[in-house]
């Protein structure tokens, strides 16, 4: 295998500017007859400090790249480098079920090395961030769906993560609550200047928040198009030009999925 | 907190329409409602056995009466050997699965982590529970001599594999999703072990801290024969002693005393603790138990 | 050999032993440990070793364990049945441990139900013995030889030999599963007494004098070899305890029943105790004999590897005691 | 199949790259890395063994050499006593055990699924779990006089509340989603049982059957005393002979073939069924473990 | 307790149109202090073979809702009626983790009671509908997050409820996928004519496949309004006029999240 992993500072000196370099990896489960592949010789590069959405057809390969990014898996061929430390939030919320709402978002602290005394007001304020101050207490099964995803939200972002990974992370939020929390994220990403890696089914959506919008083909994944979003922040989802980018990449990606048939 | 005030408020303005309004009265129904099959369970066995000795199958020295083994078990109280059995018996099972639960947590955390000792040592630790207590004996005697510790000694050989095991089955079956978020949070090693991995394999714990729970006490009822130190009448002794002298009353008397302490262990200490458990987890679903 | 309950003898003034240490002492709560029993009961050990020595006592159920305390240097000198004896002995290549005196003779009987009345009409029957290969198993297959009855490997020939625990064998004469069985007391008693059996064989008829070893006193070697004056303390308290039940049998059984139930938390049927004292000869001589021929016939029934068991008896403490008393000396092997 | 189909031809052209070609090798190296291990441990015990040995703590006949012992259970191998008690013994364990299985599996499933049973006898079970086994034996005799069914007997009251534990802490363990799942398609009662809460406690089940061979075999050693039908000599009668006997070889030698049956019986049926399951389930993963 | 509960033909007389009547139903989870309310006094009603779709805030109780209609809870106060067989789609995949793909379907076939036999040819045609022909024989931890969620579609589809209660069922799906799987879903719904209750954030999704449109107010969920869609079937989700009463809907519901608050 070729395939090698290098975290933190080390890759630094490669290239000062990348934050995530992703060089011709490819992965594949299992053996034999029974193999998926699921990513294909894909290279992508993120800036640091970059805002850059992943839209592709289901199964393609997005949430298997960033688990792979976050060093949770290894890549079968290829190499990838990722300056700084990183943070997921995963495509389900995968809540701790031990621990309260604000435990969970505590646990996140704590592991960062976040004192005892500085936690509860971070947390309380995270909390309202995701407009969940009053399920502090509550335990994950006693959430519905949304608001389980808020709290992972919450939870990632207490991470305070160099390179931010997030797999459709308002996938089960209603619109308005989306609008609030991409408001939110963009103000957060502003002041703060992290990296963001962001998959979502909403083109509108990825228009709306990232500097570049990468679409990947039907399984397995490559890199088919790269869209730089040069729409004047602070943006709009219901605003013409974020409207036309949309239906230009989603132009693109029917063509993705109509060529590959489907998943 | 303004959410939570607003809900409160509505719920007590929903008091007004049809809401389950005393608590107190409905804890004493629950209450009841888990003791009268208890009870109930209790009547039945008690008739049957009765109904048994009644049909003449076998003579009432070999099958007593209900009546003669609980008046045994009544005289035994009222004289105090009981009290003194059941209370070293019971100080030399804790002691003993305290004991058990320390070192099978440690070995059952190692196993379960180190890959080349899992591989190395996984399959002993069942071998080790299979082994019966009598084989320790000798070896526990050349150890501890006569002495309690020669008794712990047993007890935790039998009970530790048993709550390791759990702990190892526990961890097994935890979710890789949730192992993952652990990771991704930057838990690694002994954070991971500590906020992940062990409050994930709870459930698989206590149970086998259940499990140990009978080894232990087992383990303990042949290891009290081992020494019958100073004239202490402990459980194990007196089931060896009715046993011997073929004293049927004596002997059920005991088995009873053995099934109420193990039912109470069981129901005020694994029971609660598993309620809990599941409570807290939102294990306990109204619709579908 | 491992450390002990370490004593010193400190010389008195008076030139006795004021002596000091630590004795433990096994025994069995066990009609058959009557002079144990009593020599306890009335603080005869005590009284022999003096206030300067601490006496532990433990108590066992079976043969097996009290070797076991033994080997693991758990107890110094015990009461003990002949063949754990001899298989300590042999296991230990006749270094572990000695036999110092004696203590019981006889109490073993064949007892089946009432209607067989000769060795004849054992054709067809099962009888049950304590375990395989113990004393009474060997006995038992060595006299259906003798009687040209058949047993075989599978339970089945003439007569099925059953080896299975006392108290399971009580219930199952009861019960009529069983048609005899030879058991020591107190339980040949209990099946007279409570199943209604007869006596076919009083295993005193077996032997020589009527006489072969049930119970005697056995010590660590080690321990024998560092406390001398301990161990003779130890048997002269066992010479009294046989003189009070030879001399004072009811007062000895109220005693020993007095000790089973402080001991065991249960008193046996006074009968059974008289019962099984009038079948019981309590006596200093560990009969050498009867241990070498026991172990023969073990050793001809495949039950036991050829054993030497020379050197297992150390009777010099015993016969110098004996001869203070004015007693003949008594013969080992 | 067309898009399998596409996919098996990528990852043959992939094979061109860099990808793990030789299954077989790659089979045999992990055989090894799953023995070697084992071999280590067992070396490194032995060579303890024989230190202490050495160092002369205890004489010999007591704490015999590591070889003595060995040659002794080459011996019985030898002479064919071993393969006659191991064979017995183990008929013995997998009559009983699978009958345990049957009644606990029973029990269990009853247990967890009617809530009365459940509050009237739950805390019974674990009771019962804690009755050591000879307290069963007049029981067992009185019910079967002296045969083979009394030894059986035993086993089940030993093996069977373990089982019945397992099922129920396995089915008080599924996340209520998949109760839910299934009611949502329509299984109820024994449908709801047969394909969704039965398979869905398989983990807890398994754990449950692990522990419930360890109770069955130390069980069966003590119940294999209970009739010694004339010279069979099972493993319990040897464990119980070696120990009447003082025979310290002979005693660690039958210790060893425990140990041996319960690493084998761990390593290759329950080691197997986890793994399966764990599989199966999408347990294990690489990144994680 | 007034909560009443009827399932079945039983309730059928009560009003023949009406496939699915809520009548006052309040749920209260948990007591005292520690009391969240779901729902308030929520009365609707889906006619017989009506698609109706759901939207409102999250966590404004539209699962519970759903839950409560397929039997699985009980209301605290207020009654239910359902006439026929309910399927549920939920928000989470909730496939059988022992099953494979095929073995999920095959399930829902068996206990609707298809034979054996007709039981292979129906699962195929439910994978190749949701487009996962080729994965009949994984397992659910194989397949990526949309993929798992078109299994839980084709089981539901599987049962072939009278009335189908879906629960976000395209919420991770791209949207190539998922307007293939409107066009299939609808298609069914034409030649069954089963009832639907559709739950969704999607407005635009929500305006494509309905005839009604409910919104329901934020925490505890009432409903604030209900709109008649009457553009012509076939509909696609991009034309003006979905748009239009998409962002009618999406106007009125925002009115509902900023009235009470923020979840
Ligand atoms: N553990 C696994 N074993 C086998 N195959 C897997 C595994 N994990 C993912 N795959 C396969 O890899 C492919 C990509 O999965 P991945 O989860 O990355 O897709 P995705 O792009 O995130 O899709 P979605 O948008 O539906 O979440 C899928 O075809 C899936 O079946
Ligand atoms: N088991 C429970 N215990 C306590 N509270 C619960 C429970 N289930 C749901 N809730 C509460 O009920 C409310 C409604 O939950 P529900 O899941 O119905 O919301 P939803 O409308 O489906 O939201 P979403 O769009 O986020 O899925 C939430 O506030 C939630 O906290
Ligand atoms: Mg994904
Ligand atoms: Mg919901």
């Amino acid at each position: 295998m070729t395939a090698t992993l290098s975290h933190g500072p080390a890759a630094h000196t490669k290239a000062a500017e990348a934050a995530v370099r992703v060089d011709a990896v490819s992965k594949i489960f299992g053996h034999g007859p029974e193999a998926v592949q699921a990513l294909d010789r894909l290279t992508l590069q993120v800036d640091r400090g970059e805002f850059v959405c992943l839209v592709g057809a289901s199964g393609c390969g997005k949430s298997t790249l960033l688990h792979m990014l976050a060093g949770l898996d290894s890549p079968t061929a290829g190499s990838i480098a990722v300056e700084g430390r990183t943070g997921l939030m995963f495509q389900e919320a995968a809540l701790f079920p031990w621990l309260t709402v604000a435990g969970n978002v505590a646990l996140a602290l704590r592991l960062r090395g976040v004192g005892r005394a500085e936690r509860r007001p971070l947390v309380t304020s995270l909390l309202e961030m995701v407009h969940l101050e009053g399920f502090a207490s509550r335990r994950p099964h006693e959430l519905s769906g949304g608001m389980r995803q808020r709290v992972a939200l919450a939870r990632a972002l207490a991470q305070n993560a160099d390179v931010m990974l997030m797999d459709e992370p308002f996938g089960s939020l209603d619109a308005m609550t989306r609008d609030l929390l991409h408001a939110e994220l963009e103000r957060l990403w502003t002041e703060r200047r992290f990296t963001v890696l962001f998959v979502t089914h909403n083109v509108r959506e990825a228009v709306r928040l990232a500097d570049r919008v990468l679409v990947l083909t039907s399984r397995p994944g490559r890199l088919s198009a790269s869209f730089r979003v040069d729409i004047p922040r602070p943006r709009r989802i219901e605003t013409p030009a974020v409207s036309a980018l949309a239906g230009e990449i989603t132009e693109q990606l029917s063509v993705e999925v109509r060529r590959h048939g489907h998943a | 907190m303004a959410t939570r005030d607003r809900l409160t408020e509505e719920v007590a303005g929903l008091d007004a329409l049809d809401l389950p309004k005393a608590p107190r009265v409905r804890r004493a129904v629950r209450l009841w409602a888990g003791f009268w099959p208890k009870i109930a369970a209790l009547a039945l066995a008690l008739g049957l056995w009765q109904a048994v000795v009644w049909s003449g199958w076998k003579p009432t020295y070999v099958l007593p009466h209900p009546w003669t083994v609980l008046s045994e078990l009544g005289r035994r109280v009222g004289d105090g050997t009981l009290m003194t059995a059941a209370g070293i018996t019971l100080r030399r099972a804790l002691v003993g699965y305290t004991l058990a639960v320390l070192v099978g947590t440690a070995i059952g955390s190692l196993v379960s982590r180190v890959k080349l000792l899992r591989v190395a040592t996984g399959s002993l630790i069942t071998g080790l529970q299979t082994m019966p207590s009598i084989a320790w004996f000798p070896l526990a005697i050349l150890i501890f001599k006569l002495s309690e510790s020669a008794i712990l000694f047993v007890i935790i050989l039998g009970a530790a594999p048993a709550i390791a095991n759990g702990l190892i089955t526990g961890a097994d079956h935890i979710p890789p999703l949730l192992l993952r978020a652990g990771r991704v949070l930057g838990a690694r090693r002994l954070a991971l072990y500590r906020y992940v991995i062990l409050p994930a394999s709870l459930p698989g714990f206590v149970a086998g801290m259940k499990q140990g729970w009978s080894f232990a006490w087992r383990s303990l009822m042949a290891g009290e024969l081992l020494v019958i130190i100073a004239r202490k009448q402990s459980i194990g002794v007196q089931l060896q002693v009715a046993r011997d002298l073929a004293d049927a009353p004596g002997l059920m008397a005991t088995m009873l005393l053995i099934l109420i302490i193990g039912i109470a262990v069981d129901s005020l200490f694994f029971g609660t603790l598993d309620r809990a458990i599941r409570r807290r987890w939102g294990l306990m679903d109204p619709a579908t138990s | 050999g491992g450390g002990s309950g370490a004593t010193t003898a400190v010389p008195d003034g008076n030139g006795a032993g004021t002596l000091t240490g630590t004795v433990r002492l096994g025994m069995f709560p066990n009609v058959t440990h009557a002079p144990a029993l009593v020599g306890l009961g009335r603080g005869l050990f005590q009284e022999a070793l003096g206030p300067g020595v601490k006496l532990e006592l433990s108590y066992f159920n079976a043969g097996g364990e009290a070797i076991e305390a033994m080997f693991g240097g758990g107890i110094d000198m015990t009461f003990i049945g002949p063949n754990p004896a001899i298989n300590g002995f042999a296991q230990s290549n006749g270094t572990a441990i000695r036999i110092v005196a004696g203590s019981t003779s006889g109490g073993a009987f064949l007892i089946v139900r009432p209607g067989i009345t000769r060795p004849a009409d054992l054709v067809g029957a099962s009888l049950a013995t304590p375990a395989l290969g113990n004393t009474q198993d060997v006995a038992l297959r060595a006299w259906l030889t003798d009687q040209g009855l058949t047993y075989d490997v599978a339970g089945g020939g003439d007569v099925a030999v059953i080896p299975q625990a006392n108290p399971d064998t009580l219930r199952a004469f009861q019960a009529g599963d069983i048609d005899g069985a030879w058991v020591p007391e107190p339980w040949a008693t209990r099946l007279i007494q409570e199943g209604g059996g007869v006596v076919l064989v009083d295993e005193r008829d077996l032997w020589p004098g009527g006489r072969f070893v049930t119970t005697h006193l056995i010590v660590r070697t080690a321990f024998l070899e560092q406390h001398p004056d301990l161990v003779e303390a130890v048997v002269r308290a066992d010479l009294a305890a046989i003189a009070f039940c030879n001399e004072s049998p009811d007062e000895a059984q109220q005693i020993v029943n007095d000790q089973i139930e402080e001991i065991t938390g249960k008193r046996l049927p006074d009968p059974v105790i008289a019962g099984a004292w009038e079948t019981l000869d309590f006596t200093w001589d560990p009969i050498a004999s009867s241990l070498q021929e026991s172990a023969d016939d073990a050793v001809t029934a495949g039950l036991l590897k050829p054993v030497d068991l020379t050197g297992i008896y150390a009777l010099d403490i015993l016969n110098r005691l004996l001869a203070e008393g004015g007693q003949a000396p008594v013969a080992g092997l």
